[in-house]
């Protein structure tokens, strides 16, 4: 479905160029849920963003992005436009900023429809069956409020439609979780659950929050400094990670004993070489310093460090 | 020996409905009381009427013997209503700092504010402090907007430890921070604890957290405290 | 009305006044100098401003002839090598005109910024801070004053004062302050709220020094900016009411007064409404870029490179 | 009432100011008995707030606002007689900055960064500079001294609309045109402009429906001030072109210290002011929903 080779991204600053994302690749089956973990300025969110070529005009980017087996950096922006909305839809990180204040929730939601082909009328009725699938309360007010008039959780459903509306075959969320307590997380779960029983589309999630991960995707990636150390099922991952780094993430977690790792990911304009989380990890070797780590297969999922 | 704070049925209004129903809870000296509740349920409130942020409509608080609200009011005592013995950490880092001070600044300001030493003794405090909550000189002389979440929140626990407080209320510090740092700045408010005889009101909607760092938990919902359980 | 207004000045101006020059002197010496110099459009304007204020400074010794000299054998004169730039109406040498001009314009838009920011700075950091009734009284001087557009209300007091340059800053002072008032209350109501003046506050700090320390230096960039392009335009006023003949008295050189002079010899003496003009945009132009350039600079995110 | 206490206030009393000056053109000195019979005739004499109920009462009121010194006929009537002409020449300057302020702001901020932004930038740098009358001028001797297209004064037909609502104009259009690019540069970065692109809509489409409403809010806000900027403005254009409007019967009856006149005009003015940002907050009600249901 989805094939990312040696993903380069780098964001040039006026000192130096960030290397947000340095090497990535990695792939989607049909109806598979891929799940992306990383820290804060791991460049998770930028793999989102370029997949539907979204990044800011000066990004500079490298690597290949084959959806369908078709690249997306080649396509015109008539194809590109057919692919976004239809294909492929994007989840937005926080509701609140993503809806134009100024528009009722109606001609925010038809207009995915009107653009691929649907008429107005008909777009409304097939979005509002959308939202009363996705536990949204009396769908037909909502289309004539504004935005600001909803809730947070209500807006959260009202985004999910409206990317939901052409069936993509695939869809980014980037960090639903974000900012939201222990309740509306579940909830959230339950929408997502929702989300792949109704559609099955395949979904490429981007979060900071491992329980949620483990719940809702079948595999996970683990991101640090912008490159990938881990790739494996959900469930081991979340329980018994075999990377470093990841085994840190899971020790720190409140119910393992808030077991923190020393340091801070490195400066993004000059990377060390060698395995970026030299400096933190407990089993390190002298290789690791000098030689970047490869992503051998191990033991049902691969992973990048000289340990193995 | 008393207990550092005793609150008695605290009560607040807030534009009509009443969002605090007498709140009653105490803080042992070293303790550190989690208060759980989900958001809405006025737990953010109860930590900004401990501190003086806001006025209550009822209730006591007494700190260290003496009382800082009798049935709601502020006696005359105290420098407009504050304790300098209660501080606070707020939940988003990027608004705790001023951003047109350095970290150096930030953390010495309570001293000058109280002129508790000299300037040359000055260089030298902060160092202490900075190595206390694990941070380099380097990241004393950058701007807030050049700092992590997490390194903030340690400049902000300094700045605060300047003048010895004796109880600190942190409303979420770490819930806009990553796990990993999370567990860093938990860890290292522990470790203060104990070398300061520091007690903490943890104000949190994630159970995990309080459950691995706090010695009792209060259960807030709705603005009444529902139970208290050891840990 | 007038007396009372001047009592709050000398009143205010006194607290006012220490704050802003520590302010100023604090914020420029640091890395925002550097950051100027970096910009180009930035340094040729800094570059002609001092070339400006030089000229003005040393108009008197600059300019070839006295400014008021009658010489009525050559009036209405086009370019000669004796007079530069030609002569006007009454045979007074142009181009030492222009120059002692730049020195009563600029002295007096400087006099009229400085006197107007000094009494909106206090008066709108103190409504914004301690709101309430003093907010309110505050509040509504700044919609009495706002109501009027500035050079009508500037017109009036003019013509009832009498031209001298006293009266002429202080009507146009009447005006501006009351832009910075509003302004200076919108920022310091927003900074109030923040969560570190809350946090200096409970640690003891007096109301005083929180201003001082916290609020003025967080809430005084857009000020700067708007006194900067401000400069400008008093000096657009200033040539403006000069115009209409109600400016200044006439032997003070003034460009508007010039270009309202060569009004009814434009047929014969074109130039002599071409330079006054000319120098008019060209200051102002000049005021222009610093004012974007300052608002660029001042920014509070332009800080350093934030963590990626 | 400002208006009023203002005028009165000032130092020196004004009715002897006033009406040494009123006749200083005529004859020499001002004997006190003729100092008398004037202030006795206009009843300057009595206290300031009797003057000011005596205004009121019969200015606003019956709309006469005292006899001016000067012409000696009623100030409402003069004021009647001008008003068409000001708010022709401020309306048609007004369009022009709003239409083509705006069109240029959004188009540099669409070409931004290439060649059309920088250029337009660096022209809209020089017309906010310029000085309203300067440029009224330099109209002047383009059009009407060197190429003798059009009349230079006069009022009546299209044709002397044209110089004075172009030279009142560009001061404002430049400055629109500044605020709209700058407004609409911060709305195209927005997260609902992202995800409106990621729904797959064109471009044309995204700046029309989306982008533009939400960049017209702070536009509009200046939009008053700017209209207060242009009023202003137009006492000095009418000067220039000598286009009979309440501004120049303003600075005439300044000069001519004639208090009712002045005051009439200057009441006059304010009122149009508070008019148009009256206006311009139901604009900005009708477009931000947010502020309607409140």
């Amino acid at each position: 479905m989805l094939e990312v080779k040696d993903l380069f991204v780098e964001f040039p600053t006026r000192n130096g160029s960030v290397k947000a994302v340095d090497g990535v690749s990695f792939s989607i089956k049909e109806g598979e849920s891929f799940g992306i973990i990383g820290e804060t300025g791991s460049g998770k969110s930028v793999i989102g963003l370029a997949i539907l070529r979204l990044l800011p005009p000066t990004a500079r980017i490298r690597g290949t992005i084959l959806f369908e087996g078709r690249d997306v950096y080649t396509m015109n922006s008539r194809e590109m436009r057919e692919m976004r909305g239809r294909f492929v839809s994007l989840m937005p990180q926080n509701p609140a900023t993503s809806l134009n204040p100024v528009l009722k929730n109606s001609i925010q939601v038809s207009e995915v429809f009107e653009q691929h082909g649907i008429k107005r009328a008909e777009g409304l009725k097939k979005a509002k069956d959308i939202m009363s699938k996705l536990l949204l309360t009396d769908p037909g007010r909502v289309c004539d409020q504004y935005p600001y008039q909803l809730s947070g959780g209500m807006k959260q459903r009202l985004l999910a439609s409206i990317s939901l509306s052409m069936h993509p075959q695939l869809m980014i969320a980037d960090e639903p979780t974000k900012g939201l307590d222990n309740e509306s997380r579940e909830k959230t779960v339950e929408l997502f659950d929702k989300i792949r029983s109704e559609y099955g589309s395949s979904m490429l999630i981007i979060t900071h929050d491992l329980d949620f991960a483990r719940d809702v995707c079948d595999r996970v990636a683990v991101m640090y400094s912008g490159r990938m150390v881990e790739i494996n099922k959900a469930g081991t991952i979340v329980t018994s990670p075999s990377h470093p780094y990841a085994k840190g993430l899971v020790q720190a977690l409140p119910r393992n004993g808030l077991v923190p790792m020393d340091g801070q990911s490195p400066g993004r304009i000059n990377l060390p070489d060698g395995c970026l989380f030299y400096q933190r990890c407990k089993s390190r070797k002298d290789v690791c310093k000098k030689q970047v780590p490869v992503m051998k297969i191990f033991e049902g999922g691969r992973v990048s460090c000289h340990l193995y | 020996m008393s207990s550092l704070l005793k609150v008695r049925n605290l009560n607040k209004e807030f534009n009509g409905a009443r969002v605090l129903h007498d709140v009653s809870f105490n803080i042992e000296q070293g303790e550190t009381l989690g208060l759980f509740g989900r958001s809405g349920s006025g737990k953010t409130t109860v930590g900004r009427c401990v501190i003086g942020l806001e006025n209550t409509d009822g209730g006591e608080i007494v700190f260290n013997g003496n009382p800082i609200i009798a049935n709601g009011k502020k006696p005359a005592s105290g420098s407009n209503g504050k304790v300098p013995g209660i501080q606070m950490i707020f939940q988003h880092p990027e608004t705790s700092l001023n951003p047109r001070m350095k970290g150096m600044d930030s953390i010495l300001e309570p001293l000058q504010i109280h002129n508790m030493c000299t300037n040359c003794q000055m260089q030298d405090k902060a160092k202490e402090l900075a190595d206390m909550v694990g941070l380099g000189m380097e990241h004393l002389c950058r701007y807030p907007s050049q700092l992590s979440g997490g390194e903030i929140q340690r400049i902000v626990l300094a700045r605060i430890l300047s003048i010895g407080p004796q109880l600190i209320v942190a409303d979420e510090p770490t819930s806009m921070l990553d796990v990993s740092v999370q567990a860093q700045v938990l860890r290292l408010m522990k470790r203060i604890q104990e070398e300061k005889e520091i007690s903490y009101l943890l104000i949190s909607h994630d159970i995990e957290v309080l459950q691995q760092v706090c010695d009792r938990i209060a259960f807030l919902e709705e603005g009444r405290i529902v139970r208290v359980e050891e840990t | 009305m007038l007396i009372f207004f001047t009592h709050i000045l000398t009143h205010v101006s006194g607290t006012g006044d220490l704050m802003i020059r520590k302010r100023l002197i604090s914020a420029l010496n640091n890395e925002h100098l550097q950051k100027a110099v970096e910009r180009k459009d930035m340094l040729i304007a800094m570059i002609m401003l001092a070339l400006l204020i030089l000229v003005a400074l040393a108009s008197p010794v600059l300019s070839p002839y006295d400014p008021n000299a009658i010489d009525l054998d050559n009036k209405n004169g086009n370019l000669t090598s004796a007079h530069l730039l030609g002569t006007d109406y009454l045979g007074r040498d142009m181009l030492s005109r222009i120059l002692c001009g730049a020195t009563t314009s600029l002295s007096i838009s400087a006099g009229v910024v400085t006197l107007s920011l000094i009494v909106g700075i206090s008066l709108g950091c103190i409504a914004g801070y301690y709101g309430g009734f003093v907010d309110e009284v505050i509040s509504r001087a700044i919609d009495l004053f706002l109501a009027f557009p500035s050079i009508i209300f500037a017109l009036a007091m003019m013509g009832a004062l009498g031209p001298s340059i006293l009266n002429l800053m202080l009507s146009l002072a009447m005006v501006h302050w009351a832009s910075y008032a509003r302004l200076m209350r919108g920022q310091v109501l927003s900074v109030k709220e923040q969560e570190y003046v809350l946090s200096t506050r409970l640690l003891g700090a007096s109301d005083r020094r929180i201003m001082r320390k916290h609020i003025i230096p967080n809430s005084i960039a857009p000020i700067i900016v708007l006194a900067t392009i401000d400069l400008g335009h008093v000096i657009l006023s200033v040539a403006a009411l000069s115009f209409l003949g109600l400016g200044l008295p006439m032997d003070i050189p003034e460009w508007g007064a010039m270009l309202s002079a060569g009004k009814g010899f434009m047929r014969t003496a074109p130039l002599q409404t071409i330079f006054p003009g000319l120098a008019i945009t060209l200051v102002v132009v000049i005021f222009s870029i610093l004012g974007d350039g300052m608002r660029d600079i001042l920014d509070p995110h332009e800080q350093g490179d934030d963590l990626y | 009432m400002l208006v009023f206490m203002l005028m009165n206030v000032l130092p020196g009393s004004t009715a002897e100011l006033m009406v040494k000056h009123a006749f200083v053109g005529l004859e020499q000195g001002v004997t006190d008995e003729e100092l008398a019979t004037i202030s006795e005739r206009y009843n300057l004499d009595d206290p300031l707030y009797l003057q000011f109920f005596h205004w009121m009462e019969d200015g606003l009121l019956r709309g006469d606002l005292g006899t001016s010194y000067v012409y000696n006929r009623p100030v409402a009537h003069l004021l009647k007689l001008r008003l068409p002409a000001t708010i022709l020449l401020a309306m048609s300057s007004m369009s022009i900055a709003i239409v083509c302020g705006v069109s240029l702001g959004v188009y540099s901020a669409l070409k931004e960064n290439r060649l059309t932004d920088h250029l337009l930038r660096f022209v809209s740098l020089f017309g906010v500079s310029m000085p309203g009358f300067w440029v009224g001028l330099l109209l002047i001797l383009l059009f009407s001294v060197k190429l003798k297209m059009i009349p230079v004064t006069g009022y009546g037909s299209f044709e002397n609309l044209i110089l004075p609502s172009l030279a009142l104009s560009i001061h404002s259009m430049t400055s629109i045109m500044r605020i709209t690019r700058t407004s609409m540069l911060e709305t195209l970065g927005q997260d609902y402009i992202r995800f409106a692109t990621a729904k797959g809509l064109p471009m044309r489409l995204i700046i029309t429906r989306h982008a533009l409403k939400n960049a017209m809010l702070p536009v509009i806000t200046v939009l008053g001030f700017q209209m207060g900027y242009l009023l202003g403005g137009s006492v000095i254009i009418e000067q220039v072109f000598s286009w009979p409007g309440i501004g120049s019967l303003l600075v005439n009856s300044i000069s001519a210290r004639d208090l009712p006149v002045v005051q009439g005009c200057i009441i006059v003015i304010v009122a149009m002011f508070l008019l148009v940002n009256f206006l311009v907050d139901i604009l900005y009600t009708y477009l931000d929903p947010r502020i309607r249901y409140g």
